[in-house]
């Protein structure tokens, strides 16, 4: 299992029966896969669908029926079109339930930096500010580390993509919940130790009594 | 009554220099035809509000590659490095904005209201020059209405009249923008005879289409 | 011919072909059957439909297509229904080319009052503040004088409407032109002098060199 | 996952004193079955947010007459004698609003934005206490969202999961007040297998909608 899907089959345990949940392009996107059993969720893709499933077969796509990114996906019965006013009006009025993004920096008061590097990569923000700023839960999901480079400080460098603290980073070493106190850490990968994870952290963590093992989706 | 006129001739009413919202997300719900032929008639100086570019050769990405754009506002211009690259040489002013904000923007003026209070962007550097408005305690964005000279919007179904439906993710924002335009052109996969789109379907009134692009014919 | 039908077959005279109008409940509703010939326009109900036709014979009626008042009304072949919202930002928007309203009370700036008559009769604005604030051509459809009193007046004493300066007042004596100089008198009625209008006008009314007879639509 | 319950189970979640946004205009696309149950289980002082109260003995009228309204937030009362006289004695607090106005603060409210910029109302009585805003030169009031406990909508078809369409101006209010509500309980004319509907025809998604209120046997 490579780090990516294990951050995905930590995120799908997040995900709870009837929810709305938006999934961001790349990483974010495998959570899909590993959907507890008797879990059932909607998914919105922002450029205007409730009910996006995966691609049909190659020959049986559907010109108007793409993801954020442009790519051909399916729907399941009951899905439901929509324009972009409505679809960012579900996003911002708290319709949404959870929402998963990639992250570049997630910073002590929870803070998130995740849609440009100045002078290096300006892809524009999309559809990220409204997600952070709206869901009723934002789930970051990301490597540990860049490079080697921690991932998680004391302030983000990066220009933020809200001022709102998101609720949960998950990563190959770690589950740490954002909190009025600060970074707390939760769980630890297995065979990962609490001290390995404090390494590769730039920011202060909370150490609680118990941190559990991170359990894994099936 | 009807709407219909040919490609060439809804596509000369534009002006060099114009401004145009253009809908599509990634190239689906994009106008491809009007696009070819501002391509074609080589219009240029425009500005585009849209939400992306898509790639090269695709959608509006066939305007970049024709260097056709002076101004673009849009949320995402991450997949195109065409994009990228006249932006970083200057040649192509870029404006992003959040993307719930920018449909809020153009609904805003296309419905008449002065702006929108959105807490999307606020302490961030969406926020740098822009007014905040407290509502009870809660710090909202002002953000202003946009709106241009001509929409160009891709519709499934239209009738004569100029009644539009459109499919699945290909609406997005082809019915905001055509509230937001001075003139509003719209092409269709297909165009029926008035009546046949039941009123429960239709999503942009007739009444705010200005010219529905001919079809090209294939039998008949 | 009444007075109602006369100031309703002068209106008809003003709507062009292709325009999009809102017709208020009483006398502005009559207004549709005077359209001259070759003039074909589409009808708004703010309730939510644009292609309001006449009502259905009886028996024929449908309990989910009725106009504002609660009325039931037919749909044109090419109608279109759509919620409040939609429905308001046509008219606040500028997609409304024109709303004939009733009056209470024009005055010499132009400003229309005809909501509300404190103390007395408190129905509410309703559509009518959005009509006037947002409408391209706002025209007032209305008797010269109520009980033998004008209802053009200097200033107006009931709560306004919108402070946004009207099109055109249409009545059984006068057809007059709000303006920024003042209200121009453009045409008098059929056997009615210039006199008998400025009589029957509480307002200060500027008399151009010509003033036109009335015309009405067969 | 059928979100169906009984007419009575649905109208028993509604406790006294509860804020109810209702959909309909003049009694279209009101829903006259959880309304009649409400007058059933005689639910009192309830603040009702609703275009209108119709009249005597018509949609929300006959909560009128039951006297069962603290406060009503409406933009027309016009129609309805009883609401005036309870009013004029002081038995109703009534806010009047102007109907665009009205449908836009409860879309801001639905759609997580601060209020609203309208050019209705500024100079008017509706403008007193209110703050204005100028963007580019003009005045706009700022008007405040309003959202409620529960969100009563009429439908035409829904599915079993919730998705819901309307008809002709049975629309009306309806599709804003399912966003701006905590529970959304939704009476439809008729109710279809999940899929049934097509996702272009959707209006309210399927997630807005909490509680379904079963159909009236008549036959199967």
């Amino acid at each position: 299992m490579d780090e990516k899907e294990m951050i995905a089959r930590r995120v799908a345990l997040e995900l709870r029966d009837g929810n709305l949940v938006n999934l961001g392009i790349g990483l974010p996107t495998l959570v899909a896969k590993y959907l507890p059993v008797g879990v059932q969720v909607s998914f919105q893709s922002e450029n205007g669908i409730i009910g996006m499933a995966a691609a049909p077969e190659h020959g049986l796509e559907n010109d108007t029926l793409t993801n954020a990114g442009g790519g051909f996906i399916g729907a399941v019965a009951g899905a439901a079109s929509f324009d972009s006013c409505m679809s960012f009006g579900l996003i911002r009025g708290g319709h949404l339930d959870v929402t998963v993004l990639g992250g570049l920096q997630v910073d002590e008061t929870g803070q998130l930096a995740n849609w440009m590097v100045p002078g290096k990569m300006v892809p524009g923000m999309g559809g990220a500010m409204d997600l952070v700023s709206g869901a009723r839960r934002v789930i970051v999901a990301m490597t540990h580390t860049a490079k080697g480079e921690p991932k998680i400080l004391k302030r983000c460098t990066l220009p933020l993509t809200s001022v709102r603290r998101i609720d949960l980073i998950v990563t190959e070493l770690a589950v740490i919940e954002p909190t009025e106190e600060g970074l707390v850490l939760r769980e630890t990968a297995p065979g990962v130790t609490t001290e390995q994870v404090i390494a590769a952290t730039a920011a202060e963590l909370i150490v609680p009594a118990s941190v559990s093992e991170m359990p894994i989706a099936a | 009554m009807s709407k219909a006129i040919s490609l060439p001739q809804a596509v000369e009413m534009i002006p060099d220099g114009a401004t145009l919202m253009i809908g599509g997300f990634m190239g689906c719900g994009t106008p491809s035809r009007v696009i070819q032929e501002l391509v074609r008639q080589g219009r240029k100086d425009l500005t585009v509000i849209a939400n992306d570019t898509a790639r090269p050769g695709v959608g509006i990405g066939r305007l970049i590659d024709a260097r056709l754009v002076r101004r673009l506002v849009a949320t995402h211009i991450g997949t195109n490095p065409e994009t990228q690259r006249q932006m970083i040489a200057g040649e192509i002013d870029v404006e992003l904005c959040p993307q719930g904000t920018f449909a809020e923007r153009i609904r805003a003026a296309g419905f008449g209201l002065g702006g929108v209070l959105t807490p999307t962007g606020v302490g961030t550097s969406v926020a740098e020059g822009k007014r905040t408005v407290e509502v009870n305690g809660n710090t909202f964005l002002l953000e202003e209405p946009i709106k241009a000279d001509f929409a160009l919007v891709a519709a499934h179904r239209a009738d004569w009249q100029g009644n539009l439906t459109y499919s699945l993710t290909a609406r997005n924002f082809n019915p905001v923008i055509a509230m937001a335009a001075g003139t509003v052109i719209a092409e269709a996969a297909e165009i029926v005879p008035t009546g046949a789109i039941p009123p429960d379907e239709v999503v942009t009134p007739h009444v705010l289409v200005d010219h529905l692009v001919e079809k090209e014919a294939f039998n008949g």
